[in-house]
């Protein structure tokens, strides 16, 4: 087992729920979590979904690997605010929380806390007291819920 | 529009053909070049291979989308470099040609050509950031990939059959 | 390098999305995905369907290929009716209608096209043999999301 | 995802070697499990090449998942048999195997059997329809697969 598998393993597979955007739209978000290269890299596929039409509110990429010192790195792309390289910053044992600077100054946060089957994210990348974007899902490879 | 966003449609499908490592090493081949978040961005992931053994030598995924600033990045990785970045930079119009620094401190100058629709030469060099690259300085890695259709059997299913 | 499948299905390869009720009242979002695999020998069809909170309704894969007449094959796996072969039946041009066996004496018809940019589909799970047609019938219609997912060609 | 399911989610990865087809050529086999239907099921990719990777033998996708009797069963597609429905049949732990007919009546057989913990031992064969019903004897295609781990070399 990698070390990011150790810690990060739980997290292999696909989430939804609901989603609060920073601009204040609701949707449904979707994380698929998968392994690559035995557990060397973790990949994400993010996307928030409108609830009513399923058009896509916002979508993006994400990799999670250890750095040559061993420090998770957190590479990704959004539809929104493009590029960013994330390093981990310390937080409560069990959350991943990774930091990085934007363009003019900004700075984005994302922290992402897996509770069994429950998983809370938080993501700002605007300046550190503005909105943020929070959304709370659950594992989706749940059984289905039993046809009426 | 840029070269990787014209090029990478048609080079959607699975390639394969052989590559040279530093020309010591001949390596099996395999890319798949597929869209990714809804058709907005593009994947290519690259699998090496030891032809005699078929055991696995080193792995790259990388995906190519269109920032804000209109910028084409990637989001990737690769099992001996790690964690790296690069920026789509000029070149012929049949060449997809990517550069920038991995987490690891490496100069990755990384070129896809099209010969023709279904063969790309590739070749990729690497040296410390700040490094000059020689003049007739060879790349780390270099060979040739084609698109094929899958072997298939002659009708019906009794002829004969190399599976 | 295009297949007679891809040339028929070109437009249909990508992500769709779309308000569903099911015939038993059960709502959300239907998304289906359609990608090419083997360089155009067939496509891969992933679908799912969840309610409003996320929570999954249905799931479901296939493959869509053509038999050795040129019609389509569709082997599917959906989570309310199990695995079935489905094979193309004659309908309107660019209309795919296909029709095939389920475990239990049952079967399945679906009806699905794909115009500017919307995906309808009608779907019926029928019991027995007759074929009445008083049995409730899904249907869907679904927006393209983001682009077309369609091999490009050398030229346009 | 069903406890027999679960018991093949320690596969989720590459594998890779080399063999010999059930016609004797040397070939190359890459096997990719991956989760699928949103992990409730089990994502295949095959694909067996000639040594130096220009010609794709066979390639088949599939996906493993539950039917709603319970029975397990792999939805598939093939680059040389087509659509394809191969029945899970019951057999020790750390043994996939699988079985069933082709559109065209072939009849089919793949098993995946755990060596040790890093190594699968993948053997398949196919009976033309018309062939005798004798048992599992006759020519069939055989490959070690090991995982495909990366060596990270230090400095680079």
């Amino acid at each position: 087992m990698t070390t990011i598998m150790d810690r990060f393993g739980p997290l292999i597979g696909l989430w939804r729920g609901p989603i609060v955007l920073q601009d204040g739209r609701k949707g449904i978000a979707e994380f698929s979590f998968c392994p690559h290269f035995e557990g060397n890299l973790i990949e994400l596929v993010a996307l928030s979904i409108d609830a009513e039409t399923g058009e896509s509110q916002a979508w993006g990429m994400a990799h999670l690997a250890l750095d040559r010192a061993g420090r998770t790195v957190w590479r990704q792309f959004n539809q929104r605010i493009g590029f960013a390289t994330l390093n981990e910053v310390d937080d409560d044992p069990g959350v991943l929380s990774a930091s990085g600077s934007l363009s003019a100054g900004r700075q984005m946060m994302i922290s992402i806390r897996q509770d069994g089957d429950e998983l809370a994210v938080t993501v700002s990348s605007g300046m550190p007291d503005g909105p943020k974007t929070v959304s709370r899902m659950r594992r989706a490879s749940r059984t289905l819920r039993e046809r009426p | 529009m840029s070269n990787a966003m014209r090029l990478l449609p048609r080079w959607y499908g699975l390639w394969t053909g052989t590559s040279e490592h530093e020309s010591t090493a001949t390596m099996s081949v395999r890319t798949n070049i597929l869209p990714v978040m809804e058709g907005r961005g593009f994947a290519m992931q690259t699998e090496m291979f030891d032809p005699s053994t078929g055991t696995f030598l080193r792995g790259v995924r990388f995906a190519l989308a269109v920032g804000p600033d209109g910028r084409v990045q990637t989001v990737g990785y690769s099992t001996e470099m790690g964690v790296f970045g690069l920026e789509e930079t000029p070149d012929d119009e049949d060449v997809l040609a990517l550069s920038g620094v991995t987490e690891s401190g490496i100069q990755l100058n990384v070129t896809y050509r099209e010969e023709s629709p279904d063969t790309l030469m590739f070749s990729v060099f690497w040296r410390p950031h700040g490094a000059s690259l020689g003049k007739n300085a060879r790349p780390g890695l270099f060979g040739r990939i084609h698109r094929r259709q899958p072997w298939r059997p002659p009708a019906p299913q009794g002829g004969g059959n190399p599976v | 390098m295009t297949t007679p499948l891809i040339k028929r299905f070109h437009d249909w390869l990508g992500v769709w999305r779309g308000p569903i009720e099911w015939s038993d009242g059960r709502r959300g979002i239907m998304e289906f995905t359609f990608e090419s695999i083997f360089n155009g020998q067939a496509i891969e069809v992933r679908t799912v369907s969840f309610d409003s909170e996320g929570a999954p309704l249905t799931r479901g894969w296939g493959y869509l290929s053509l038999d050795r007449n040129g019609r389509v094959i569709d082997n599917i796996y959906f989570s309310d009716a199990g695995f079935s072969v489905l094979h193309e039946v004659a309908d309107d041009p660019g209309m795919l209608s296909l029709h095939g066996p389920l475990p239990g004496n049952r079967n399945l018809d679906v009806a699905m096209m794909v115009e500017d940019d919307v995906l309808a589909i009608s779907s019926r799970l029928g019991e027995g043999y007759a074929a009445s047609d008083a049995r409730p019938r899904t249907f869907t219609r679904m927006r393209r999301i983001g682009r077309s997912l369609a091999p490009r060609e050398e030229a346009e | 995802m069903t406890a027999q399911l679960a018991e093949f989610l320690p596969w989720i990865g590459v594998w890779t070697g080399v063999g010999e087809s059930q016609a004797g050529q040397p070939c190359f086999v890459r096997n990719r499990f991956f989760p699928g239907l949103e992990g409730d099921g089990l994502g295949m990719q095959f694909e067996a090449w000639d040594p130096g990777m220009t010609t794709l033998f066979h390639g088949v996708r599939a996906v493993l998942a539950t039917a709603p009797s319970g029975v397990m069963r792999a939805l598939a597609y093939s680059t040389i048999h087509g659509a394809l429905i191969l029945e899970l049949t019951p057999d020790d732990p750390g043994v996939m195997a699988l079985a069933g007919e082709s559109v065209a009546g072939n009849r089919i057989s793949v098993t995946f059997l755990q060596e040790e913990p890093g190594r699968l031992l993948f053997t398949a064969f196919w009976r033309p329809a018309m062939h005798e019903r004798q048992p599992n004897d006759g020519p069939r295609m055989t490959c070690g697969l090991t995982r495909a781990v990366p060596k990270r070399p230090p400095g680079v």
